[in-house]
C-alpha cells in the first residue's frame, strides 16, 4: 500500500498508517501525507515527493534509458522486477534528473521504497552515480532522497559494487566542491545508508524514518536489551551524530532552499563571473 | 550437505590423521623391512588422499567454496604479513573511540619498500576469535583504516588491503557509533588516494564489511575465497525463509572467485596450492606476494593523478544494465 | 569579594528593579501632576543608577571581568546569531559519536554573502544550562566543528567562530572519547584552512576548549570577555591551595581583554555599551557585526594561501622570550 | 627525586619507586632504568632519554639561545624558574635539535618533567614549533618526547597560545609530507596533550605513563565510581584508540627505527634523486 489507504473506496477518507485515526484526503494531501493527528510522515512516491519539493514543473527526468538487466539469472528475481514495474509505473527503484528549487538548479535522484523495497542494483546504482556527476561537472548542488532496504541481492556482488561506485561518486563532488545533501526518508538502510547516503555533506532526516545498517532481523536479535526504543530511527541517529537535522517534511523545501543557496553560492557566484 | 568445513573435509582430515599416525610409527621404527612396508603403506595412503583431494577440489560447488573460505585452519591476514612483509609495525587505534581487533594495519616493508597494510583478522581458537570478534570490523576498525589511508596518501606509501570478514558487526554499538558512515568513509578515502591500492580477498568477502576496505586499483581474489553481497544463509532466510537453504542461496548469489571474474568484478584469480591454502600456507602466501608485486610493478608505471582516475573509472564501470 | 556576578551586581539590580516599579506605577498613573513628579522621581533613580554604573564600570578589577564575563544575562552566541545572520540553519553531529549542545554550528547569512559559524553555547536557565553542559563542550562538539571548518574550506565560506566556555568537558567520557585529540584535531584543521576565519570571544575564553575554535586570523574580543589558560579558581588552588583566592589568581593571570591587548594577543576589543553587553544586547550586538564585517572586508584582499599563511604567522609569533 | 633513589648514599643500589625493591644500580641502568621487578618505568632525565633513544653522540642540540622571560610577572615565577635550572642544568622543560636513529637523521625535542613539571611556556612551545618545522623544512621525521603537567600557567594566555602555535606546525609537517612521532612519557597532560602531542601520525606511549586531559583534581572529581582502574594511564587510551602502541623501553628504539624508516623513506628517495 502506496500511502494512506483509502477508508472506502471511492470516498474522500483515508486511514492513517501509523494512528489508524480517519483523515479527509485532501487536508491529507495538502498536509503532503502527514498525518494531522499524530504527526506521522506517510512514505511518498517519487511523483509526490517531486511535487511536494521542486518549484513546480521543474523536474526534468533524466537518464530513462536505464533499464535492469537480469546477469545473474536469479530465481524470480524477473518476475519481481515486472511486478513492480506495473504496480509503480517506474523501470526501477530511482529515477534521476535536473529540478530548480526555488530558482537555484540541483541535480537530484529519488528513490522509490514502493518499487523492489527502493533496492540498489546496477540501474539504482547507475543513478545516483550519474546525479553526483552530473552535479560535479555541471557545478550544482546535489539533493538525493533515500529510500531503501539495501542493496539489491538479486543482482548479487554487482549490487555491493554500487556502493563503491556511488561513493566514488561523492569523491567527485567533493574535489569539485559541490554540495551534496541527502534527505533520508523512511527506511534507508544497509548498503545505501553504508554507502553515498552517508558521506553526504548534509543529512536530513524526516522524523521516525528508519536509519540503519543491519536488517530487521539481525538488528532485533542485537537489540535485546540493550538499545533505546527508538532504535534504527532517524531520532536515534540524530543522537548519535549521524544526521544534521531532522526536518518536518512541511519544512524540508524551506530547509533545503537555505542550503543549496548557502553551500553552493560559491559556484554561483563562479559561474556569473566566468 | 555440510554446514561447515570441518563437517565437508571430515574424510580428508581423518586420512590427515592416520597417516600422521603412520608416519609416527615410521619414524620409530628401527627395521628396515617393517620401515619400508610402513613407507609403502604411507605412500599408498598419501596417494589415496591426494586422489581424494583431487577428485572433490576439481569439481567444487559454490557450497563447498563458502565452507572452503570459512575454514578454520586457513591463512589468515596476520599469515600473510608474515610471511609475505618484514618490519610490520601494528598501529592501532581511530583516534575517536577504541581500538578494533577485527582490522590489524600499520607499515611494513614489501620487497625493499615500505607499504600500508589494512586487514580484516580472524582467529583460530575460541578465545581469538572472541578477541577479533569474528573479524566482524566495528566503526573504530574503518576509522582506523582511514587514518592508515591518509598516512598513506602523506607518505607516498602503495596500500594493501585484506580482505576477510563475515561482515562489519551489526550490534547496536556499531549502529550508535556510525558503522555505516565509518564503511562509506572508508571507501570515500579510498577514493581519494593517488598510491597504488592492491586489495585481495584472501577468504570471506562479506558484503558492506568487505568493500569498506575493497576498494584498490586492483581486487584480487584467491581460488577459494568468496565475496558476497550478503550470507548465503541471510539470502535464503529472506528469500525461501529457510537459512538452511544456504546451498541454493550460494548458487544464486553467484559469490565463488570464479563468477566474480566472469562478471568482471575481479582483476585475477589467485591459484591456490593443492587442497587448498590451509594445506600449503608457504606456497600460498608465494603466491599471493608475487601478485602483489607484479600488481605494485603494474601500477607504478602510472601517475599518482592517473591512479586515482584508474580507481575511479574501475568502479565507474561496475554494473550490468541495458539502455534503450 | 563578591563572588558571582549576581552578588557583585546587586545594587544596580535593586535600583533596576525599584526604577521598573516606577514605570509601572507612572504608566498607570493617570493625573498629570503625580504622573510628572513620578517621571522626575524616576529620571533622578536612572540618573542615581547610570552614575552607579559609571562609577563601577570605569574602575573595574580583574576579578570584575570575570564576574562579568560568566554574567547569566549576557548575551550568547545564539543571541549574536539571531541579531547578526540571517537564515542560520543548525547543523548537527559529529557522524562519530554524538550531538554536541554546548557547541552550535552551521551556515548562515551575512551582510549578503554565506559565512559558516561555530560557537560555544551557555543556557540561561537551569534546564538549558544542563542542556548545554554548562557550554563545556565534548569530543563530539570539536569533532562537529572539525566538519563545518572542512566544509566551510570546500565552499569558500569565510568561517565566524564564537568563543564562551568555561572549559572543555573534564568528564570520563571526555577523557575516553578524546577530548584532548579533539581539540588539537580541530585547531588543526583551522590552520588548514584557506578561507577567512574570525573569532571573537564573547565571554569566557576558557583555555583549551576555549583555543580549539578560536584559531582565527583576526581574534577580536568584547571589552568584558576574558581568556584565560586555567580558570583563577583552579590557578589559586595550584598556586595557594585555596580556590577562594580567585580574585589574586585573577589579577595574576593577565585575563582581561585590556592585558590581552596589551600582550599583543588580540587585534580588536569590541567596545560593549554602558553597564555591559547585557545592559543593550541588541547595541553589542551591532558593535559585533560591524567587527565582523570590517575584519572580513580586510581578510578578503587576502588570496586563499595568504589567509592560510597569515593565519599560520600570526600564532607562530605568540610568546614572550628572551635570547642569549 | 629524578630516578631510582639511592638506598643508601656512596651505595650501588637503587630503589624502585614503584614497588620499593632495591636493586642492583647497574642492573638498573642496563635495563634502561625499568623495574626487573615490577617493571615500572621510572622518569628520564632528557640526557638520559637521548643517551637512550639516539645514535651515540649524534645529538646536536639547537636552540640554546632561548630563555623564558616573566611578561606577567607572575607570583614567584622567577624564584621557580631559577630553582628549575638549579635542579637540573636546562635552561627550560625542553631541549631541542637533531639526531640520529640508525642512521636516519630526525628532528627532535625532549621535555624533561623535571624541569617545573615539563611544562610549557613560550620557550618550550617555540622549540616544539622550531622542531616541526625543522623538520618540515628539511625533509626529515620529527620524534617528540613529551613529559608534561600542560600548560605553563606562570605565562598565562602566552602559554595557551602554544598550543595553537605547536599545532600549526604539526600542519606544516603534514603539508610537507614529514612523519610526525609522539611519544608519550610519564606524565602526558592538558595543554600538551591536547595540543601538538595528540596530533601525530603515530604515538607512542611508555606503559603506565600518566595521559590525561584534566588535572588529577578534577579527573578524581570525575572518576568517582564511573572511570576504569587505569583511568588516564596510557593503557586506558591505547583502549580508547588514542594511541597507537604501548611500547616498552627496550624495544622503543627499534619501534621508532621502523618507523621512521618505513613512513619516510619518500623524503630519502626524493633526497638522493633531487
Ligand atoms: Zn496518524
Ligand atoms: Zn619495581
Amino acid at each position: 500500500m502506496r500511502h494512506g489507504r483509502a477508508a472506502k473506496a471511492g470516498t474522500s477518507f483515508v486511514q492513517c498508517q501509523q494512528c489508524k485515526k480517519t483523515l479527509f484526503a485532501a487536508e491529507f494531501e495538502t498536509n503532503l501525507r502527514v498525518c494531522g493527528h499524530c504527526g506521522h510522515h506517510h512514505r511518498l512516491t517519487y511523483d509526490q515527493r517531486i511535487r511536494y519539493t521542486f518549484d513546480e514543473g521543474s523536474f526534468i527526468e533524466l537518464d530513462q534509458e536505464l533499464r535492469s538487466a537480469d546477469p545473474l539469472q536469479f530465481p524470480e528475481y524477473l518476475d519481481k522486477h515486472a511486478q513492480s514495474v506495473a504496480k509503480t509505473g517506474l523501470q526501477d527503484s530511482v529515477i534521476s534528473g535536473t529540478a530548480m528549487i526555488e530558482g537555484i538548479k540541483v541535480a537530484t535522484a529519488i528513490a522509490d521504497f514502493h518499487f523492489m523495497g527502493g533496492s540498489m542494483g546496477s540501474v539504482a546504482g547507475e543513478k545516483f552515480t550519474r546525479t553526483l556527476e552530473r552535479a560535479a561537472n555541471s557545478s550544482v548542488p546535489a539533493v538525493i532522497f533515500c529510500a531503501s532496504g539495501g542493496a539489491r541481492m538479486q543482482e548479487g556482488l554487482l549490487s555491493l559494487m554500487q556502493m563503491a561506485k556511488t561513493t566514488a561518486a561523492v569523491a567527485k563532488c567533493q574535489e569539485k566542491r559541490v554540495p551534496y545533501i541527502a534527505v533520508f526518508t523512511d527506511p534507508t538502510m544497509a548498503g545505501v545508508l553504508a554507502s553515498f547516503a552517508s558521506v553526504a555533506d548534509v543529512i536530513i532526516a524526516e522524523p521516525k524514518a528508519l536509519v540503519g545498517f543491519a536488517g530487521a532481523r539481525v538488528s532485533k536479535q542485537a537489540q535485546v536489551g540493550k538499545a533505546a526504543d527508538d532504535f534504527q530511527t532517524a531520532e536515534f541517529a540524530a543522537r548519535s551524530g549521524m544526521i544534521d537535522r531532522i526536518v518536518e517534511r512541511r519544512d524540508l523545501r524551506t530547509t533545503l532552499t537555505n542550503l543549496v543557496q548557502m553551500l553552493g553560492a560559491h559556484l554561483r557566484q563562479g559561474a556569473s563571473v566566468g | 550437505m555440510a554446514k561447515s568445513w570441518k563437517e565437508w573435509e571430515k574424510p580428508v582430515l581423518e586420512l590427515d590423521e592416520y597417516i600422521a599416525k603412520l608416519k609416527g610409527i615410521a619414524a620409530q621404527e628401527t627395521n628396515p623391512d617393517k620401515h619400508a612396508r610402513l613407507a609403502a603403506r604411507l605412500e599408498e595412503f598419501e596417494k589415496r588422499r591426494d586422489n581424494f583431494i583431487n577428485i572433490r577440489y576439481s569439481r567444487l560447488g559454490p557450497w563447498e567454496e563458502v565452507l572452503l573460505a570459512r575454514a578454520e585452519p586457513r591463512p589468515y591476514t596476520l599469515d600473510y604479513i608474515t610471511q609475505v612483509f618484514t618490519d610490520f609495525t601494528e598501529l592501532d587505534g581511530d583516534r575517536r573511540h577504541g581500538q578494533d581487533h577485527a582490522i590489524v594495519a600499520g607499515p611494513a616493508n614489501f620487497e625493499g619498500r615500505p607499504v600500508m597494510i589494512v586487514g580484516h583478522q580472524k582467529g583460530r581458537d575460541i578465545k581469538q576469535r572472541a578477541f577479533r570478534n569474528f573479524a566482524m570490523s566495528k566503526p573504530e576498525g574503518y576509522r582506523k583504516a582511514i587514518r592508515m589511508f591518509d598516512m598513506a596518501e602523506r607518505f607516498r606509501m602503495p596500500v594493501v588491503t585484506f580482505v576477510d570478514t563475515p561482515a562489519a558487526d551489526p550490534g547496536v554499538e556499531s549502529e550508535s557509533r556510525g558503522i555505516s558512515e565509518a564503511i562509506a568513509a572508508s571507501m570515500l578515502k579510498m577514493f581519494e588516494l593517488t598510491v597504488p591500492i592492491v586489495s585481495v580477498v584472501i577468504g570471506e568477502g562479506g558484503s558492506g564489511g568487505a568493500i569498506g576496505i575493497a576498494c584498490g586499483n586492483r581486487l584480487l581474489m584467491q581460488e577459494h575465497a568468496i565475496y558476497s553481497v550478503i550470507p548465503p544463509e541471510g539470502c535464503a532466510a529472506i528469500l525461501w525463509r529457510d537459512a538452511d537453504k544456504g546451498p541454493q542461496a550460494a548458487a544464486a548469489l553467484k559469490l565463488t572467485a570464479q563468477s566474480a571474474m566472469e562478471l568482471e568484478l575481479v582483476d585475477e584469480i589467485l591459484e591456490e596450492p593443492f587442497g587448498g591454502a590451509h594445506r600449503n600456507p608457504i606456497e600460498a602466501a608465494t603466491t599471493v606476494r608475487d601478485a602483489i608485486e607484479r600488481n605494485l610493478m603494474d601500477l607504478d608505471r602510472m601517475s599518482p593523478e592517473e591512479l586515482k582516475d584508474h580507481r575511479y573509472k574501475r568502479f565507474r564501470s561496475l554494473g550490468k544494465l541495458e539502455t534503450v
